[in-house]
Formats: structure tokens, C-alpha cells, sequence
């Protein structure tokens, strides 16, 4: 009961810093087996309590209390400003490349998409989504990127492994035929 | 100079090419070549046309579809040229190449559904009060972490501000606070600590209460004394006991 | 039902600014007098609720959620664990800040993040990453505060010159300023 009243103050006043369960456990002095519990079974009360307006989420190892989902478009009214700009085509490509493949380097990530990627991995690094990793031990050291604790936060994973499984090509071809042909019309038609 | 940003769909060669074996009804892993390189050049001349610098990746593209196509082209001897068996088919290379970008621009397509999905979440603002001051030692950080909390305070809403109100009721008053604060200290006899004045943490309360006390110790009603810098502040009734 | 768990997540991002009843009821379509009634019965069942750490307070018309006091000291705790070793999130916003529009004052700084920065700019300036370079030539006479070769020396830049540049959509200054400006214009072609 405590532990759960302190758990709540404490991860409200970290807001978006979030707390992992170390911090936890260290100030309310439990084991950081016990915590996680704790946790577990707050996120899931708040979950299916539908009084409340926050939730308890996880990206990385950090858990932090959000609103929750549906009541975005009421938090949208109030906003003074406008959400950010979602990435680019190019950006999330060469991040998916990059996500996929860690550690990698800039001619591997254009060997794939076929294209120079200089500007979209400016663009990630500048957005702290991807960062350097060393370099490859190959001809001219070529630096080596990763994705970042940024990059799990921003995309709503818990980890790496939580990235939806890489497949051949089930989506509906068809729709996407229709919407690439639909954009290349537009184009031409201005 | 308009066109640019907008005829700009294509990813590069490897996109525009998936386009037109989805738009053609292709097989991806037997490509007809001579109609492939022509719908292809199609496009990479209506971009010239247009005036749009053509990226140099299209232009190689466009080689290699030609000497695949002229290749196709040349009389079919593969059966006297044994040799030719082990070399593998143009057209497999670039099936594969074709094959593994697509996985990506899926996956692409899948991290921009839960990019979106993650704008509706909304946090706050880390308490001041949580911001650990004493901090020594070698820092461990980088540019990389910077950028990362700059993102993560740009994803964060700040929400109207209400007007600042315009006029308050006088419901507190200091000198009655110093009144009730005057009779709390004689009352305990002995000195309270500073932060127990104080029972509401509302801002107004708070304002007022540090302003009575102030104000007592302006007039010699009360002492406050402290054992050592950061100490607990202590406030016991006293003074001018005349 | 609904309208409390919108009311919860207008309240908690909204942070300490907190907002009015007038503001929730333009929000939720719903009368003035019905919102504080909500929100008289959701500050007593928070209140009276051993499991929440958190707590609806009234400040004039402001309506705030703030954390129990019950579990300050946990709070406290938390601050006082030292993490010698990195920089807190607050930390890091506003040293982005500070490094991207130097020089800045701190009024400036929690315009853009919404939230007082008084320990924040404390820290960084014992820690030798920012440091004042003289006053706004404002009312108050407010101090200018700037990046120090620390600051370089720590992120491993050779320059200022040498920070990455930010995205669009990122707050700077100039890119609020922007957006402001757009807005207006928008508005008046309206």
C-alpha cells in the first residue's frame, strides 16, 4: 500500500526522466525483485482502472507515468504548441537499417537503400536517435553507428528485441502500388 | 523549383523500381528487363524534363538496366557456352538487393506506425526539486545524451498557461497569521521547527505564514536560530519579553 | 468516469502550472460547476486512497496534482543519491538549451521547458559547464548565462561551431519565434 503511494509520488516528480527499478529500489529500500512486482501490478490496476488518466510505461529501463492514449486529443486542445515532426521516409529507413544491423556503417546502410544517407543520419544523430560506436575494422575505419536509449523511448520498445520482426513483404501490395502511384500522379500533375 | 520537394517520392532507384514491379504486376524474382528498363527510363527522363537534378544513383541504375537489357538481347548460346552456368543472373542480384531493401522500407513503414503512436503519450516535466545538486567527480556524458533530453523535452506539451488572476480575495490576512503563530510558539514553550509553521503547502498559505514570521521577527516577537549553516531553522516566542 | 481520467491526464501534463476549472470545462464541453464537482469528488477519493502518492490541489482557480507530503522524503532521497557520473534529464535540457541559444537568461530557459530551472543552472554552474557573462539588457537586469570550455572540454567539441546542428521542429529559440510568426500569419489570413 505504502510502497505503492511512494512509487507513484516518486515517478510523478521524475516526470519524462522516468526512475528504472534500481532507483526504486534503493530509495524505498526493497529488493528491485520485489519493485518490478510492485510495478507490474500498478501498471496493470491504472491499466483497467478507467478513472484514471495516466499509465505506467516502460521504454528501456525506465518506468515513467504517461497519459494515457485516448485522451491525447483533449491534451492536443490545451498544447501551446504543435506535436514535433515525425521522421522522414529516408530518416526512418535508414534507421530501420541501422536498428536491424548494430553496429553498422554509413556505406553498409547505402549499400541496402541504394542511395546516399548523409543527410538522414545527420538528421537521427541530431534527434539522438542513433549515436557513434567506434569504428569497423575495415579500409579507412568508417565510424559505426547504434541506436540509442532515445531511439527505444521514441519508438515505445522495451529493447532491442521488442522490434516487430523483420519480414519479407506481406503487406498488401497492391495498396502500396496504389499509394506510390498516387504520389508520382500528384507529382506530375503540379 | 517547385517540383523538387514533391516528385521527390522515390527513395532512390531501388524505391522506384519496387513501384514499377508493384505497378507492372511483376514477378520480383523474373524481372522482364527490356520493359522494366524502359518504364524505368521513362521516369528518370520525365524527372529531367522536369528540371529536377537527377541523383546520380538513378543514373546507374539506369547503366546497369541497359546492359542487363542488351545483354538479354544478344542470341541465347548459353547451351554451347558452358561457362556462363556458374555466373549467376543479373537479374537474381538485383532481385536480392530489391528483396532486402523492401524488408526495410516495411520495417520503416512499421517504426513510423509506433513513431505516431508515441506522440499521443504525454509526461511532464521533472521536478525541480528532484534535481540532485550535490554532483562530483568526472562526468560520463555526451553530446549524444544532450540531444537525446533535448528530444525528449521537445516531445513534451506545455499546456496554456491560465491567466494570471487578476484579483484574489483577501482571505488571509498576515496579521492574523501572526496572531495564530504568536499563540502555536507560546503554546508549545519550547522552539518549533521552522517548516512545521507550515501545514499547507499551497503557495498562497505559504506566502503569507513566511511573511507573519518575518514580520514577528522584525518586531523582536520571536527568535529563529540555527545550529549550522543548512541546519534546521528553529522559531520559538521570545524577544522583547518586556 | 471518462471525463476523470481525462481530467487526470489534463491535470499531470499540464505540471506544476496546473490549469482552471474554466480551462477543463472549455475542454471537456462540459458546465464549469460540474467540473469542480468532479474534481471535489476526485481530490477527496485521491486523498483518501492509501495506494496514491499524488494529490489534487486548489490554488485560487488553479487546479495542480502534486505528490503527498506524506512521501516528501522519499523525494528528497531520490535527489540526494548522487550520480556522479551523468547529467539528469532536467540537467541536460537545460544545458541544450544554454549551449544552442547562448547567451541565455534563465527566465528564457524555463520558457522553453516549462518548468523552474533554478537547481539545474545551479548544478551545471558547479560543475563548471556554463557560467555568467553579465546581464540582459532587460527589466530586472536579469544574468546572461553561457557554455564554458569545460562544457567543450566535456562533450568533446573543439568549438561551439562543432554541436550538431538541431532538427526543425526542435525548440530553439528562432524556431519558436518562427512558428509564432507563422501562426499569426495563419490567423490573419483567416
Amino acid at each position: 500500500m505504502k510502497n505503492e503511494s511512494i512509487i507513484e509520488s516518486l515517478l510523478f516528480a521524475a516526470g519524462d526522466e522516468g526512475l528504472t527499478a534500481g532507483q526504486l529500489s534503493s530509495v524505498l529500500r526493497i529488493e528491485i525483485e520485489e519493485v518490478r512486482e510492485i510495478l507490474q501490478s500498478m501498471a496493470e490496476a491504472i491499466e483497467q482502472d478507467e478513472k484514471r488518466g495516466v499509465m505506467i510505461t516502460t521504454f528501456g529501463d525506465e518506468y515513467r507515468l504517461m497519459t494515457k492514449k485516448e485522451n491525447a486529443a483533449f491534451i492536443e486542445q490545451l498544447a501551446e504548441k504543435p506535436s514535433p515532426k515525425t521522421l522522414s521516409q529516408a530518416a526512418l529507413e535508414t534507421l530501420a537499417i541501422i536498428a536491424y544491423n548494430q553496429p553498422v556503417t554509413r556505406i553498409e546502410v547505402e549499400d541496402i537503400r541504394g542511395v546516399k544517407t548523409e543527410r538522414p543520419i545527420a538528421t537521427l544523430s541530431a534527434r539522438g536517435l542513433i549515436e557513434e560506436a567506434g569504428r569497423a575494422d575495415a579500409p579507412g575505419r568508417p565510424i559505426l553507428y547504434v541506436t540509442t536509449a532515445e531511439f527505444l523511448d521514441a519508438f515505445q520498445l522495451q529493447s532491442l528485441s521488442d522490434l516487430p520482426p523483420l519480414e519479407e513483404g506481406d503487406v498488401s501490395m497492391q495498396q502500396e502500388a496504389d499509394l506510390f502511384f498516387g504520389r508520382f500522379e500528384e507529382a506530375l500533375d503540379e | 523549383m517547385e517540383y523538387k520537394v514533391k516528385i521527390d517520392s522515390f527513395e532512390g532507384p531501388l524505391d522506384l523500381l519496387l513501384h514499377l514491379i508493384q505497378q507492372l504486376e511483376i514477378d520480383i524474382y523474373d524481372i522482364p528487363v527490356a520493359e522494366i528498363t524502359n518504364q524505368y527510363l521513362l521516369y528518370v527522363n520525365t524527372m529531367q524534363q522536369l528540371e529536377l537534378d537527377v541523383a546520380s544513383e538513378y543514373l546507374v541504375m539506369a547503366a546497369t538496366l541497359i546492359a542487363m537489357k542488351s545483354r538479354s538481347l544478344l542470341p541465347d548460346h548459353s547451351s554451347e557456352e558452358e561457362e556462363y552456368l556458374d555466373e549467376e543472373d543479373p537479374r537474381e542480384e538485383l532481385a536480392r538487393r530489391l528483396i532486402e531493401y523492401k524488408k526495410y522500407k516495411e520495417a520503416a513503414g512499421r517504426l513510423h506506425e509506433l513513431e505516431e503512436e508515441r506522440t499521443k503519450l504525454y509526461s511532464r516535466p521533472p521536478a525541480d526539486q528532484l534535481f540532485s545538486s550535490n554532483a562530483e567527480g568526472p562526468l560520463e556524458v555526451t553530446i549524444f545524451d544532450m540531444l537525446g533530453a533535448f528530444q525528449k523535452m521537445t516531445r513534451r506539451k506545455k499546456l496554456a498557461v491560465p491567466p494570471k488572476a487578476t484579483v484574489r480575495r483577501e482571505e488571509l490576512s498576515v496579521e492574523k497569521r501572526m496572531h495564530t503563530l504568536k499563540e502555536k510558539l507560546l503554546a508549545s514553550k519550547k522552539p518549533v521547527r521552522f517548516d512545521d509553521l507550515f501545514d499547507s503547502n499551497e503557495r498562497e498559505e505559504l506566502v503569507v505564514s513566511f511573511l507573519a514570521v518575518l514580520e514577528l521577527m522584525k518586531q523582536n516577537e520571536i527568535v529563529v536560530s540555527q545550529q549550522g549553516n543548512f541546519a534546521a531553522l528553529y522559531v520559538a516566542a521570545g524577544g522583547n519579553e518586556t
